[in-house]
């Protein structure tokens, strides 16, 4: 649907083609990433309660990682889950990492680990561990509540997990201290809180895209998530604790400016808007 | 667990090779006689019934575990043990459902590339990708590499990560991220102040952007964080937007979901459903 | 205590008697009993929409979500199979983009016996039922091929939408098409309201079909499920006053829903 | 073989490939559509093999030799049916057990799910003691008070039978404008906060074509500290 060929300056600030709105964002985009403009971070509550569960798990139990991401929100897990893998070694807490969908995440995930492993002399099969992609989404949870080492089968290497020196001892879900899912797909938490947080008390925490977190503010609230890393932004704060800026603090500050823009570009249509209504002349939309 | 022994006991591995595939084979033809035998026995009627009857046990199966009483450490009922198995098993069901896609696929690039339609090169495009993905994919799979995986990799392990690493997942990522620029450009034309309703979306959609960012924290940073007007710093200000004015309202939403689902999963369970799919005709 | 593994006593009457309301309004509707519905503005856009479609010559594309065969789905293709009647008796062509295998055989069924149901079986073309891809992106950039190649006057997006909806919904905007939107999950929401024609939100979503079809059925239904958000409502009533009242361990509806452990 | 340097320019130009589509939908936007679309077909065939039927359905049967596994693909055989007319009620029989599931396992979430964000609402709304005119503003007015009106006012919303007229209906309707309302601002403040993740991503694949695409060409780039 083509609009009337803009006339005025308040028709033309209210009608900014498309794909002006497209360069300009790529613009700001590419100048702050070479050019940035640095500003201080601080901590949030949600952020600091994923910090805290990390640190309050009993040294017998283990947490879960579960990478359920992929390449398509790497720009945000990815560095959630490095932050939480930093944590979970800073506090000398033994993690496995899982995950139900899509089967990338674990992959990357374990590269991940292996680099931040390095860093600790940490060592695979005592310190943290790989369960690898698991299919079949609920049932995998209902199976693992019961039966750990049945229900997860082989490790990301393809030995059987029972085998991992980590792992002895480890029969059902009461040997698991916390869950932290680190996700990008919505249902990932409805899953876990209905199969595993509420029957069992497993205590949860996510690291969800900003896209996501608002629907899962309620369970925060009501306790079921401990702490929520929400986005880039959870990462970076999350880093900033672990004393390990990297690329979620570059985003931030990138982020910062596009916000200036988008701000901008919704004050100037609206001025327009406003500017066209004062004088009588607004078009039926 | 009693019932892998009941299944053990109903249904025992073939004892050698030669054996299994006998019982494969007497399997397959004793299932095909009983669908022959239900689909000659049974007329209209009874087909319905048998259907509505299959939709009622099943769900009644998974409803049932959950609300029948539990008794024992761990708390369990008759039905517990079954949870499990079964649920794989319908996984595995489901899992042979990919071929009804991949055919519908294959029938309409085929036709395309069959009869030279305009654009038949991309139906071509898309044969190439997917006999690529499929090849090398299983051959990766079956070189049964050691991990992590060595320097210097065989070709088609290489061949695999071009397509997954360097085509598969960049056009996941990059399609993603096309959403960067609709969100700005739906942003820029919806949030106008029209209507009461568009102002007040622009107004909560202003303070949760800006407040997320470090430069919110920083226009504001000159309230003092200890005073009570601290709430006014706008990261407070979108945090508390998020959580106190946000969640109750999807909330409300998220209760009437549930009943109308649980409503819909009623009507499902119980084949009281109509609509065209769920309709009396056969 | 503190536990949802299992239903304790509470939880069995009162599931119990929700789903006994819910099934007695669906008992008294088909028996006769005249069931009122208010007016949903989106779902009234529905005939207007594929209307539009039939006036200019060209397709219309349905979307019935990401979701595998649930009970979201199940409801996108009751709507489906309503537009599809409109639209069969327009004798207007209906392309539905599909993301799961498993849903592909039932859209197909649905689609089939729409165009059976107003006499014009025809016109149903297989071809037109399609299975894009399983893998939400690859889906979006292909929905999207469709939209635009096809030119598609008219977008109906019901059913499980994630992040690929804005994909769907902004190229379509840009190309002109007229768009209806419904989703349960709010997530979606916010955008289809800034680049969609016509918003179904949350629970109209489920009141959809008893609104459209006027079965019995299910505005009986309809009808029951509005009792039930009443009992659901009083249940946060009485919790809140006695969370008032009463300090947390004392607070006996929140032990019965499993909570305070 | 390595295959890194062919990784980097292959993800380099799939990438610019798909942003040809911000323009205009166009042949190179469509052959990369193609192309992944293709991809994703063969990968869920490979995946459904590695990850699923191999382990959990071929080799129990084959190689643990439980023969009764062979029911799996006979039973998932019927959807096929569908494709025709005498026989597609097998095909219902089929999905009949899925529909079936589908609704046992929501019944199974009901309370699982709804339960705690059910007992999450009960908020107190009374003066504690030692609160204060800043306790009662901030904590009770504005998280429990506003909370709660809220969610009545947004569940009033949703009532689809009750006629907005007489005394008690027009109350519903003046409640279910002000739901409305809030509605908005939730949408809003979900869209605002959705912004910083969409740019998160776009950032992302920025940092990949500037830092290691343009960076392996030009090391001032690289050097910029992306």
């Amino acid at each position: 649907m083509s609009a009337p060929q803009p006339t005025t300056l308040s028709d033309r600030i209210q009608q900014i083609p498309r794909h002006y709105v497209y360069l300009l964002l790529a613009g700001v985009v590419v100048w702050q990433l070479l050019f940035p403009i640095r500003l201080p971070i601080t901590p949030s509550v949600p952020t600091r309660g994923v910090y805290d569960a990390v640190a309050a798990v009993p040294d017998d139990k283990l947490i879960i990682i579960t990478t359920d991401w992929d390449a398509s929100t790497q720009a945000e897990t990815g560095p959630q889950t490095q932050a939480v893998i930093h944590a979970c070694f800073q506090n000398h807490k033994k993690f496995v990492i899982m995950n139900l969908q899509p089967p990338m995440g674990v992959k990357l995930a374990q590269d991940l680990a292996q680099e931040a492993a390095a860093e600790y002399g940490a060592v695979y099969g005592v310190d943290y561990a790989n369960w690898g992609y698991k299919y079949g989404y609920e049932n995998v949870l209902m199976a693992m509540a019961k039966n750990i080492p049945n229900a997860i089968g082989d490790d990301f290497y393809g030995k059987p997990v029972g085998e991992l020196p980590l792992m002895q001892g480890v029969e059902d879900i009461h040997a698991i201290g916390l869950v932290v899912i680190v996700t990008g797909l919505s249902a990932m938490t409805e899953m876990w809180v209905g199969l595993i947080q509420g029957p069992y008390n497993t205590p949860l925490a996510a690291a969800y895209t900003a896209v996501m977190a608002p629907i899962y503010y309620p369970y925060l609230d009501s306790d079921q998530l401990k702490g929520m890393l929400v986005g880039a932004k959870g990462a970076a704060e999350l880093e900033a604790m672990v004393d390990r800026p990297g690329k979620a603090v570059a985003i931030m500050n990138v982020q910062s400016w596009a916000h200036v823009l988008i701000i901008a570009l919704i004050l100037l249509g609206n001025l327009g808007y406003l500017f066209a209504r004062g004088r009588g002349g607004e078009r039926q939309p | 667990m009693w019932f892998s022994r009941l299944l053990q006991r109903l249904f025992p591995p073939a004892p050698t090779p030669a054996a299994l595939y006998l019982y494969l084979a007497l399997a397959v033809v004793g299932s095909i006689v009983i669908i022959v035998a239900l689909h000659r026995l049974l007329g209209p009627r009874g087909r319905r019934w048998l259907i509505a009857f299959v939709t009622f046990i099943a769900g009644l199966f998974f409803g049932l575990e959950y609300f029948y009483p539990v008794h024992g450490d761990p708390a369990k009922n008759f039905l517990t043990d079954w949870i499990e198995p079964v649920s794989v098993m319908l996984t595995v069901v489901g899992a042979f459902t990919v071929g009804l896609g991949i055919y519908s696929l294959l029938q309409v690039h085929g036709r395309n590339l069959a009869q030279r339609r305009p654009g038949w090169h991309n139906s071509l495009a898309f044969f190439l990708a997917t006999f690529a993905m499929l090849v090398f994919g299983m051959w990766e799979h079956y070189l049964h590499l050691p991990q992590p995986p060595p320097e210097v990799v065989p070709w088609p392990k290489g061949i695999y990560e071009i397509l997954f690493n360097g085509l598969f997942a960049p056009l996941q990522a990059a399609t993603f991220s096309l959403l960067a620029f609709y969100i700005a450009s739906a942003a820029y034309r919806a949030f106008r102040v029209r209507t009461g309703e568009a102002a007040l979306m622009m107004a909560a959609a202003f303070i949760v952007m800006i407040g997320q960012v470090p430069v919110g924290a920083w226009l504001t940073s000159f309230i003092p964080a200890d005073s009570p007007a601290a709430f006014f710093r706008l990261e407070m200000l979108g945090e508390w937007v998020l959580r106190w004015l946000n969640t109750p309202a999807q909330r409300g939403i998220i209760f009437g979901i549930a009943v109308g689902a649980l409503a819909m999963s009623l009507r499902i369970w119980l084949s009281l459903e109509r609509g065209t799919f769920f309709s009396e005709q056969s | 205590m503190g536990s949802l593994e299992h239903a304790n006593w509470f939880m069995r009457i009162l599931f119990l008697s929700l789903c006994a309301i819910i099934v007695a309004g669906v008992l008294l509707a088909q028996r006769g009993r005249e069931m009122f519905i208010r007016r949903i503005p989106g779902l009234t856009a529905i005939e207007e929409a594929v209307g539009r479609a039939t006036e200019m010559g060209r397709p219309i594309f349905f979307s019935p979500g990401l979701d595998s065969i649930n009970i979201v789905t199940l409801q996108a293709l009751a709507i489906l199979s309503y537009i599809v009647r409109l639209a069969a008796a327009q004798a207007t062509r209906i392309i539905v983009g599909l993301r799961s295998p498993i849903v592909y055989p039932v859209a197909e069924e649905s689609v089939r016996e729409a165009y059976d149901a107003v006499g014009r079986p025809e016109n149903f073309r297989p071809d037109d039922i399609r299975f894009i891809s399983d893998e939400q992106f690859a889906y979006a950039l292909g929905a999207v091929g469709i939209i635009s190649r096809e030119e598609v006057a008219t977008n109906f997006l019901f059913g499980a939408f994630y992040a690929e909806a804005l994909i769907l919904t902004e190229n379509g905007r840009a190309l002109g098409a007229l768009q209806v939107a419904g989703c349960p999950e709010p997530t979606q929401i916010p955008f289809f309201i800034a680049t969609c024609d016509y918003v179904v939100i949350g629970d109209e979503y489920y009141a959809a079909s008893a609104y459209l079809t006027r079965e019995p059925t299910l505005t009986g239904s309809l009808v029951g499920q509005d009792i039930c958000k009443a009992i659901v409502i009083a249940i946060i009533a009485l919790g809140v006053g006695l969370a008032t009242v009463f300090a947390p361990e004392k607070n006996f509806l929140l032990t019965w829903l499993g909570g305070g452990g | 073989m390595n295959p890194d340097l062919y990784i980097l320019w292959a993800a380099a130009i799939a990438t610019l490939g798909v942003y040809t589509i911000l323009y205009r939908e166009n042949p190179i936007s469509r052959l990369f559509e193609h192309i992944f679309v293709g991809l994703s077909a063969g990968y869920l065939i490979v995946a459904t093999w590695t990850l699923n039927l191999e382990g959990k359905w071929w080799n129990p049967m084959i190689h643990d030799k439980k023969w009764y596994w062979i029911f799996a693909p006979i039973v998932g055989a019927l959807f096929y049916f569908i494709y025709s007319r005498r026989l597609g009620w097998l095909a219902r029989l089929i999905m009949g057990l899925f529909f079936g599931t589908a609704a046992g396992t929501f019944f199974r979430q009901f309370f699982p799910i709804y339960s705690p964000q059910i007992y999450a609402c009960f908020k107190p709304l009374d003066y504690q003691a030692g609160m204060g005119l800043q306790g009662v503003i901030f904590e009770l007015v504005l998280h429990n008070w506003i909370f709660v009106i809220i969610l009545l006012t947004v569940m009033s919303y949703f009532f689809f039978s009750i006629p907005h007229e007489g005394r008690f209906g027009r109350n519903l309707g003046r409640s279910a404008v002000l739901g409305r309302w809030f509605l908005m601002i939730a949408f809003g403040a979900m869209f605002g906060n959705t912004v910083m993740a969409r740019i998160s991503l776009f950032i992302g694949r920025m940092q990949f074509l500037l830092k290691d695409w343009l960076g392996s060409l030009l090391p001032w780039l690289a050097g910029r500290g992306i």
